[in-house]
Formats: structure tokens, C-alpha cells, sequence
């Protein structure tokens, strides 16, 4: 634990870009040294709402890309969904705004030693921080499948020049406006026995990481999934953020998924007891 | 810091450099702030309430952010005594920290012994008795608002300390008179008050359409409940002027915790601050320093308690 | 509002077309927010509180803003009972406004009094009992603060109105146990409640470095203390799920009025909000309409305390 | 009172510029029709903060100048100073911003009939109402004096387009960086005698009222006053802003400043119990 957040700064970034991409907001900030610390997985925690604001609280997001090229230096880029005041404060945010972030948080998606196959299963902004995994995934020579879904077309986040790095792509929505109809674990079985995928890389709504979990572990495969959880202080100090993680001895623990996650173990994690059964509104 | 200026304080017979310390339950056991300051740069780290078991805590959701305030339902999530003993202390102590150790029960024995378990280990600055759990001996109401369970707690740990740490009571606010609270923990043996606890809350989650917080109810925290902070503290420093009171609740800047110094508090915890900002109680540590400068007190504690004072002394009379 | 949708509300033997109300004290008598939007398409305009003789409060300064909220020290300035009969209620009634009048009192009887003087005035739809005043004959004791002086207010009150006029007894927060003081005024007459009025509270100005509100203390109010108004209405409306209850504290949108709604409150009063725009409780009545139709509801009662209810039943299944 | 606040509306403004002039922001916004009532001594009531600000209450500033004519048509101007939190907020609106504003708000200065000496009098930015009473003083045929005075030169407001509606205008500063050393109400019983002065119109600090107030009672002058108290509604119905103002019988009563004021008769006042000797914090 002493090791996470360990390179976390509250830094102010600059709003370098911010534009409309279907229903979410591309938003890149400029973040200079700090992205040589940022992997995939980990998160950010922004102020909303400006000075004497009533939210008091930062909100959460995946850290969906950097990079240390180009004109401004490091950067780094976020997929926002308007949900509630917050966000939609933030996607109000134009070039040039100064935003208060504390970043890089919360652990990293575990990456292979070995060249495997490799399934990374996105639901909706969920897919976010799968494209920079698949980079890094790529590189290491392993083979990187993809899935998508989300209720609509819309709310698919897969930009072209990500497409680039994975060696597949499907994408499932629900009313059918594009893709297969359906959800991303409709023939999730059929995908892993045939792709032979040894590890799942998944990020989405806490239900598709539910559902994901329980076909991977009865088929064995890893599931490396980041979760969502409500989060008071992103930094571990406030025990908000639990997931009741099942322990060897086979007992219940309830870890904190901001500093002993997002990124966790789909297999540890005791689904059936999260929220004891009432879902976090996502 | 500068030689003329004594920012020093004293909650019973423990001294702390600062009046700034972390409030219990928003700063875990100290190691995960560390990352972003120095935790001996303060003037202590009040842990998480510990109870005598490890305990799982509440289910979730455990948080609503709430206008300029948040609910909270953690239930005392925490790893028992004896694993805090065996792994935060050592820690803390091994970097330095002063430490205030909070502890909470279920029954009057509890409270007991968890003095009696940590009475002789050594990096200990104070006691924080955390007052505002449910009482499962008295139809689980809350020792903090009941004058005679209050006592019977803060008497059975005194018994078992004796003399050798100061023992802070935490309070609730959830009461009709916080005073005759206050007076009966210091009458059963509590060398100081921290104030306030969190207030009794609710959320509906309008698209459920039932209670947001697995819990139900939880704490309201944030600046939104500082005046009620700031009301208690004056209101016991007033009846008690010579009381050490640790105040908390809703600071966030220097300027509230200059609020609470004026009306009387001798220390300043910051809680909820530090989710969204780590580096909020050193923010404040600072600040609070310039303000008391500026208004000329050459030292915190001739601060203490300024609001009281008839309204022409200034602070240079009070520097005898 | 269509047919299909019963937006209407009783306290008591009351009638009100819609659930929302002002809140007393932030409407003054009704005039002023008259230059906004017509009295009478709101549920009733609740007046500020009256007592026997003209006052004229507290010393400024009388607010101070605080974080999501405002400290207010009026002190209860007001015209006194007979210019209020005088003036203000034939004025209300001349606008079609549903009335219902808060009261005041220093004593016991004072209360009884002024109940008598209101008795035969024709206009009024309830009388709104505000027991959050000092009562002299008990040290200045808060009557609300009181089990017994709470019960002895709304007893006179109901002896002198008989059964003319439903009696909503207005409590304050700032107490151990609201259901026990909710349970005492119900028994001794009371055909409803008001929760909650404003939590006590301080702010010290640091410039001055003195109290900063003429009163010293002043009653905390606005978005800030809504999670304990909620959590109030929830705990009341609980244990005594057929009392009708006046929700209030910090509503400034629909969905802060569907959170109590939904805890069990059977109308909403609008305060504080209604100083940041003086439209607030148009907007609030608006949107909550819209609210509780998009969730499947047919009418305001049915949704009264539907947080309650065992999280696997619709709306549809409570229009029986 | 029924014919107070009559016109009043609350309605969104595009700021149109906002520029520096020495410690103060000269805003104008766009109100469109509602400069028909706007007259000198009312003020209007802003919103501050944002969509879920922490400052729940709106800020009033005196209505500094209306035009009718120009090319965004009713225009309203500001003359604030950047004090605690709300004002720099407003301070910090860019051209293009959205304001909510509540206007026209309270009494205006009352008009005379006749062609009368007027001595107008401004501490601060409480000149800013001033210039545009000095206008419709002089359509009446009014001689019109004017005394400024403030801490030091860059708290003086005084346009030069203002100084064109004066027949005469002296300013004081208690630093003595510019004009007469020293305060308004130095020389004010000379001035008064000298020039014949039938009627004070005042606006600034409390105390500078109360000072003027005494003066113009000990020489039978009339003095209208725009006071400023703390206000929280701004509309009358929450008693925060009260003055206590000594009635015909005698007694005190605890006048509304922001309904029964802000112009108020500076004669009956009751200086000496204003915040029972405390003053409210300008
Ligand atoms: C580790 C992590 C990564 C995330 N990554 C992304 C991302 O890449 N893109 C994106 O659009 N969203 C992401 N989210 C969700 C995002 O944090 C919420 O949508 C956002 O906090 C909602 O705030 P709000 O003010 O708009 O909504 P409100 O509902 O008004 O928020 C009220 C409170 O609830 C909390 N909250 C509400 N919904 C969520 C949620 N789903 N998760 C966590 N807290 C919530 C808020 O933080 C806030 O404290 C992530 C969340 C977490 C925990
Ligand atoms: C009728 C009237 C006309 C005014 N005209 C002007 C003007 O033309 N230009 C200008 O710069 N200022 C003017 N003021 C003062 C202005 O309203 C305050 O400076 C402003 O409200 C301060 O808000 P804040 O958030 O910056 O300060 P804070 O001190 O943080 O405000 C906290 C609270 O106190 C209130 N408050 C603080 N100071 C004052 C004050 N002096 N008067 C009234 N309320 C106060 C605020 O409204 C707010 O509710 C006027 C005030 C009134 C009542
Ligand atoms: C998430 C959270 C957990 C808390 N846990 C504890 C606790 O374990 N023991 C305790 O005495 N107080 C606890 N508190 C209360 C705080 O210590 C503090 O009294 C209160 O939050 C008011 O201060 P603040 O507004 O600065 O947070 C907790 C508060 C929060 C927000
Ligand atoms: C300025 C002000 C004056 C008030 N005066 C009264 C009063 O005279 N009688 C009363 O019962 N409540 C009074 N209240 C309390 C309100 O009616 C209400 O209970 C409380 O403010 C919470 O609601 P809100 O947050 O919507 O304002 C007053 C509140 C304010 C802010
Ligand atoms: S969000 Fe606070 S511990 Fe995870
Ligand atoms: S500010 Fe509310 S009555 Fe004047």
C-alpha cells in the first residue's frame, strides 16, 4: 500500500481541448512530467463546480490516455459522461480552464511478463482506459480482442485511431443501432474458448463486471476488472469506497477500491454481497 | 515558523507543536495521507475510531455528497485492537507522527478495555473517546446522547488510565444541551472535549425511491455544519472556560479554523476537507498561522477563546 | 395540472390544492413575493410568526451567509396579533391566498391568547404552532427543547380551538430525541407537525473577532441542513406513519421536496430558498409535479413515505 | 408597499463588458426592457457562484447608469468592488457570461418638483448611483454639487462622462493621493451655507451617512440616503436588512432598507442604534 499514490500530485491542469464525442466529452488536459507515472487503469480526481462550490467532493475518472509528445507536453485525456452536476460542470469546462487534479491514483492494470491472448471488454466510457491498455498490451506481443457494448450507439466510445491497436473489434448495443444486438457477455463463452483468451481486461457498470466474472471464473480464465464505486476521497482515507473482496482463509474483507483498486482481481471480488445486493447507481 | 510566534498547544498535559490534527476517520491510520505530507509536520494523527474486534462496517453505498456537505455510514469498518497495535502504531511512532488514538465500544466494558490495551503502549499522546456509538446495553441509543452512559464511559476509562494520558471525549451534537454533556464527561474525569461528531442525517435516492445509504442514516460532515461547530464550541468554552476543546467540523480554510480557535477551541481537527483536498490541513496549518499574526497574537493560545472577551480588549492585553 | 393527477394535500382537516407552502418567516406576510407569482396557485402562504405585542427583534447584523446555508437572528419582529388581524390577513384573504398563521409566544398563554384572538377570524386554514422560543417562565428554556413545556403549549392551543382548526406543532431539530417530542405534542392535540425549523448555530467574524450576528447565536437554514430535515421526517413519519407532516429545511428543487416527500411528509414548505429566487417555490412545485408523475404516481398521497415501503413495490401497486 | 418592486423581474443578463477602473469592475449587462424602471437609488440582486454555488444568496449593487439607446438596446452598468468571495466572482465574469439578476429592486431617490440646489455625496464606490440622479437632477433644472471621497484615489469613482452632469465636483481622499486631504464632511457645513444647498442625495459607507445625517439635521437640510445593509432576500421578506428609523410619535421602528430603503430619509434614521452601536461590516 505504501507504494500506491505514490507519485500522486494535486497539480492544476490546464483544458487543452474539449470536444463532443457522441455522448461523452473528450477532455484533454495538460498535465506535464506527471504522465510518466500514469498507467492503465489508474484514475483522477477532479474539483467540480469552481471556488466556493457546494460539491465538496471530487469526482473519479479513468485516466483514458497519455502521452509525452506533442506541442504541449504531457497530456492527458478523459472520456466524461454528463451524469449528475458534476460532470456536467466539467464537460461545461472550455479550452483554457485551469482544472484542480490529483492524479495518477489507485492501482494499474497488471500487464503479462508473457505474450497471451488477451479479451478487454468495455460497457460504455468503460472503454475509455482499455485503448491505452491495449498499446501497452500490443507491445508486449501479446494478442489484443476487443468487445464493446453499451445501451446505445451513442454511448460506444471507440475512436478510430484506437481501433488501430487491437487486433479485433466487436461492439454490442441493445437497441441494435449498431453492431451485434445484444450485451458483451451474450456469447462471451463461445469468444473465449475460441480466441483462447488466458486474460480479461474489463471496465464498465459494476452489473457487466459482475456478469463477466462469473463466466471467467467458471471457465478459469483471469479477470482483471476495474471497478466503480462511489468515492469520497479517492485516496484511501475514508473507507466509502469498500468491495467485499473474498480473503485465502475464505472470509470476507472490504477493500477500498481507490487505493487497493480500481483495478482488482473479478474472481476475489464477492459479487453477491456488493452493496448487499443493491447496486451503486452508476 | 518563526522564534516570536508560539504556535504550540496542550490538550491536558500532552503538548503538540500545532493545533492541527487530522479528525478521526478521515485520515485512515495516517499512512495513506503520508504520501502527500509529512505526517510529524502537523500536530497529530487522530486515527480511526478501533474497536475491540475487526469489523466490516456498514454496507454500501456509504457516502452522498450533500450541499457542501457529505453523508457518511461507514460503521466503524476497522481491523480490532490488536491488529491497530501490532500494525498502525509502530508505523506511525517509525515516522514520527504524534498520535491520538480514538477508540469506540459497544458497552461501557469495551471502552474499558480498550484503555486497558493501549494504557502501556509507548507513542501515544491522548486518548479520543469517541462517544457517539449505539449502546447495545441501553436500546443501542448512542452513549453521546445519554448524560449518565457518557459518564459511565468516560469513567470506566479514566479508572483504568489513571492519570497517565489525557483522555479527549468526542461529543455529538444530536443533543438537546451539549453543555450538561460536556460538564458530566469532564466531571467523570475527561481532561478535554473534542466538538462536534458528525449530525444525524438522510438521504432518499430519488430514483430507488428509498434511503440512499445502506445504512439509512449517516453523519453529515462539511463545511455545511460548522456553524453548529462553531455554536457548540463557544456555548462549552463559555460554561467551561478552561477546558480543552479539540473542534472540528466543516474546516477548511484558516479563517474557519480561526472560527473555532476564537471561540474557544485549543486545537482544530480537519476531516472531511482532505477528501477533496490532501493537502487541506496543511492549507489550514498555514493559513491559520498569517491570520493570528496579523491580528497581532504572538502566540495561539492567547487566541483561545478571543470571541468571549469583552468586545475592546485587544489582542495585545491578553499577551501579560 | 391534469385531471389524471391529484396534486392536493391535507393537514388535518385542511385542504391545499398543492403540497407546497411557504415557509414562516421567509414570506414575510405574503405582499412582497405577491409581485412575483399570485398567491393562490401555490398550497398556502404560512405567515412569519406573530406574537401578542409588536416587537422589534434582534440587532443587526441579522445573517450571515455560511456554506450552502445563512444564520438568521430576527428575533420575531413583527407587527403584533392585532395589527396582524387588521392588516394582513384581510389582505391574503382578498387574494385568494389559502392562509395559514404561525404563532408565537414568551409564555403558555400567551400562546392560549393568541390562539383565542385568531379563533373567529375567518380566512385562516390551520394554525402553524412555532414552539422555538425562550420560554420565560423556564429559565428562557426553548419550549421545543421540553417535552413538557412542548405538550403545555399545544395542550392550551387545543383547548382554546376545540376542533375548528387543525394545530401543526413546528419543532425544533435541536434535540436529543425529535420523536419522543413529536409523539408528546401529537398526544396532547396536535393534528400535525412542522419539521424542522433552523439548527442553532454561530459564526465568529474574524475581522472583528466577536460574535458576528447582533443575537450572537442565529438559526442555521437553507440547502445545508436538508439531509437532517429529511432524516427527521423519516424518523417521525415512522413512528407515526398517518401524522400529517410539514416538511421543510433546504428545499430549493423538486427533488429536494421528493426526498420528503417520499420520507413522509405530506407537504413542503419553502424557506430560504425563495431569498436566492424569489420564484423558488414555483420551480419547486413545478418540477416535483413532474417528478412524481414520471415515477408513476397518480397522485401527491400516494407518494407520501413511499421510502418506506419494502423496496419491492411500485407506485402502481400503492393506488389502491 | 404594494407598488415597491412592482416591475421587478428576474430574468437572465449577458454581460456586455466588464473592465477595471481603478479598485473597481465597470460591469454593463444587457436587460433589456426593464431599464424603463430602473431609476437612480435602485439596485439589483445577482446571483453568484454558479449552478450549485455554496453562496446561496444573491449580492446587491446599486444600479449604477441605465441606457436605452446603443446597440444591444436596454443596457444596466455596475460599478462593483472585488470584496469577499461573491463580488470577486462577479469581478471575474468574462463578456459573454450569463447573469441571474432580480431588478428593479427598492425606493429611488426622490425628485423635486422644483428647481432646487442639490448637494450629491459618494463615499467609495457609492458614487456610482450618483452621476445618473446628477442627470435627471439637471433635466430638472437643478444646480448640481458633487463631493466624492474615499480611502485613497483609486477608490474614487468618477467617470468623465460623469463629470460632465455636475456643475461642480470636489474629491477628497484621507491619503491625500489626489483632491482635498481629508474626509466628505470636512468642509460640509460651509458648503452647505455657501451654496445654499436645499437638498443632500448620499450613498456610501454607513458611517459617512450617519456623519452627513447630523450635519444636514443641525442645518435643516434634506438628505436622502441609499443605505446598505446586509441584505439576504433583497425583496422584503426576511427582515435581515432592517434600520431603525424614528417614527412621527416618536417610537422606533425596524424599517426593511431593502423595500422601505435603500433611499431613506437620512433625518429620521436612528444612527445611534444601528447594530446597537455595532456596524455591519462594509
Ligand atoms: C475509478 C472511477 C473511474 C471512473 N471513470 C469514469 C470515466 O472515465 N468517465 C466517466 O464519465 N465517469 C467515470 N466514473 C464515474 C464518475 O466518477 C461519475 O459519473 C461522477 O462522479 C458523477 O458525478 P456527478 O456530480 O456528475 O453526479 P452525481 O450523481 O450528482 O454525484 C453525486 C456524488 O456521487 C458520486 N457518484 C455518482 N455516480 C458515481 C459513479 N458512477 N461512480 C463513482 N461515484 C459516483 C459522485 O462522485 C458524487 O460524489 C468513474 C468513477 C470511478 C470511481
Ligand atoms: C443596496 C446595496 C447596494 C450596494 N451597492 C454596491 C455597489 O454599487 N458596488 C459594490 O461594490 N457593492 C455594493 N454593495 C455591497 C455589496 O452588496 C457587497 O460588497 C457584497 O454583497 C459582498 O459580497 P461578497 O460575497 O463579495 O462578500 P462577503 O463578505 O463574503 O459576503 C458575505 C455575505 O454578506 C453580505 N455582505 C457583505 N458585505 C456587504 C455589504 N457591504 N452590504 C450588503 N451586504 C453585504 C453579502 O451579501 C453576503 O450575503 C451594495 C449593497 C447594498 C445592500
Ligand atoms: C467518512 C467519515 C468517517 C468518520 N469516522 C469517524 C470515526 O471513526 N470516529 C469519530 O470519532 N469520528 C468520525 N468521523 C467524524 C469526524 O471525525 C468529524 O468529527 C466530523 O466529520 C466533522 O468534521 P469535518 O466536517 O471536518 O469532517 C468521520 C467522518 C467522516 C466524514
Ligand atoms: C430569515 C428567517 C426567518 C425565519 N422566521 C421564522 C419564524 O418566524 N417562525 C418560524 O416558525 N420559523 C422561522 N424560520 C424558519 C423557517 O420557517 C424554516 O423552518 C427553516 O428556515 C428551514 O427551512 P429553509 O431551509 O427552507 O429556510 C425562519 C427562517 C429564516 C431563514
Ligand atoms: S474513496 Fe475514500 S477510501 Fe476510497
Ligand atoms: S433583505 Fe430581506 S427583508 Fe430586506
Amino acid at each position: 500500500m505504501s507504494s500506491i499514490n505514490r507519485f500522486a500530485k494535486q497539480i492544476p491542469a490546464h483544458v487543452l481541448s474539449n470536444k463532443r464525442v457522441g455522448q461523452y466529452h473528450q477532455i484533454l488536459l495538460n498535465i506535464g512530467d506527471l504522465v510518466k507515472h500514469c498507467h492503465p487503469g489508474n484514475f483522477v480526481a477532479i474539483s467540480v463546480g469552481g471556488d466556493n462550490s457546494g460539491m465538496i467532493l471530487r469526482r473519479a475518472f479513468a485516466i483514458s490516455r497519455v502521452s509525452d509528445r506533442g506541442e504541449y507536453g504531457g497530456t492527458m485525456e478523459l472520456i466524461v459522461a454528463p451524469h449528475g452536476a458534476g460532470s456536467r460542470w466539467l464537460c461545461s469546462q472550455q479550452e483554457g480552464a485551469t482544472l484542480d487534479v490529483v492524479t495518477p491514483l489507485g492501482s494499474a492494470f497488471g500487464i503479462p511478463t508473457e505474450p497471451v491472448n488477451a479479451l478487454l471488454i468495455g460497457g460504455g466510457y468503460g472503454s475509455a482506459p482499455l485503448f491505452g491498455l491495449a498499446e501497452v498490451l500490443k507491445a508486449r506481443g501479446c494478442r489484443v480482442d476487443m468487445i464493446l457494448g453499451a445501451s446505445s450507439t451513442p454511448k460506444i466510445y471507440a475512436p478510430l485511431e484506437g481501433k488501430r491497436s487491437v487486433n479485433s473489434l466487436k461492439i454490442y448495443t441493445e437497441d441494435a443501432t449498431s453492431g451485434i444486438h445484444g450485451r458483451v457477455t451474450d456469447s462471451l463463452r463461445e469468444i473465449i474458448a475460441q480466441d483462447q483468451i488466458d486474460v480479461i481486461y474489463s471496465c464498465g457498470p459494476m452489473a457487466m463486471l459482475s456478469a463477466i466474472s462469473s463466466i471467467a471464473s467458471s471457465m478459469d480464465v483471469v479477470h482483471q476488472c476495474a471497478v466503480e464505486e462511489a468515492m469520497a476521497c479517492g485516496i484511501g482515507v475514508c473507507m466509502t469506497c469498500v468491495l467485499p473482496v473474498t480473503k485465502d482463509d475464505g472470509s470476507i474483507a472490504m477493500l477500498r477500491s481507490c487505493i487497493e483498486g480500481p483495478v482488482m482481481d473479478g474472481a476475489k471480488v464477492a459479487w453477491n454481497l456488493v452493496g448487499q445486493g443493491r447496486e451503486v447507481k452508476a | 515558523m518563526s522564534s516570536e510566534f508560539d504556535y504550540s498547544t496542550k490538550l491536558g498535559t500532552a503538548w503538540f507543536p500545532t493545533p492541527l490534527f487530522t479528525a478521526s476517520g478521515c485520515a485512515s491510520s495516517g499512512r495513506e495521507l503520508a504520501q502527500f505530507f509529512p505526517l510529524k509536520s502537523i500536530g497529530a494523527v487522530v486515527t480511526k475510531s478501533i474497536m475491540l474486534k475487526p469489523r466490516l462496517g456498514r454496507p454500501t453505498p456509504r457516502m452522498s455528497e450533500t450541499p457542501s456537505g457529505m453523508l457518511n455510514s461507514i460503521g466503524l469498518q476497522g481491523p480490532g485492537i490488536d491488529a491497530f497495535i501490532a500494525n498502525d502504531i509502530p508505523w506511525l511512532v517509525e515516522n514520527s507522527a504524534r498520535v491520538v488514538v480514538s477508540i469506540a465500544g459497544e458497552t461501557v466494558e469495551e471502552y474499558a478495555t480498550l484503555a486497558r490495551r493501549l494504557r502501556s503502549v509507548p507513542g501515544i499522546s491522548a486518548l479520543e473517546v469517541n462517544i457517539s456509538c449505539p449502546n447495545v446495553e441501553n436500546r443501542g441509543l448512542v452513549f453521546a446522547c445519554d448524560l449518565d452512559s457518557s459518564r459511565a464511559v468516560i469513567d470506566g476509562v479514566r479508572r483504568i488510565i489513571g492519570g497517565d494520558l489525557p483522555i479527549i471525549a468526542k461529543l455529538s451534537p444530536d443533543v438537546t444541551d451539549i453543555v450538561s454533556i460536556a460538564k458530566g464527561v469532564v466531571d467523570a474525569g475527561a481532561d478535554g472535549v473534542a466538538l462536534i461528531n458528525t449530525l444525524l442525517g438522510m438521504v432518499i435516492n430519488i430514483d430507488t425511491m428509498r434511503p440512499h445509504l445502506g445504512g439509512k442514516t449517516g453523519g453529515l460532515s462539511g463545511p455545511a455544519i460548522r456553524p453548529v461547530a462553531v455554536r457548540a464550541i463557544y456555548q462549552v468554552h463559555e460554561a467551561m472556560p478552561k477546558l480543552p476543546i479539540l473542534g472540528m467540523g466543516g474546516v477548511r480554510s484558516g479563517r474557519d479554523a480561526l472560527e473555532m480557535i476564537l471561540a474557544g477551541a485549543s486545537g482544530v481537527s480537519v476531516g472531511t476537507a482532505s477528501f477533496g483536498n490532501p493537502h487541506a490541513i496543511i492549507d489550514v496549518q498555514t493559513e491559520l498561522e498569517r491570520l493570528l499574526r496579523e491580528r497581532g497574537f504572538d502566540s495561539l493560545r492567547s487566541a483561545v477563546g478571543f470571541a468571549h472577551r469583552d468586545a475592546q480588549s485587544a489582542p495585545d492585553e491578553d499577551l501579560s
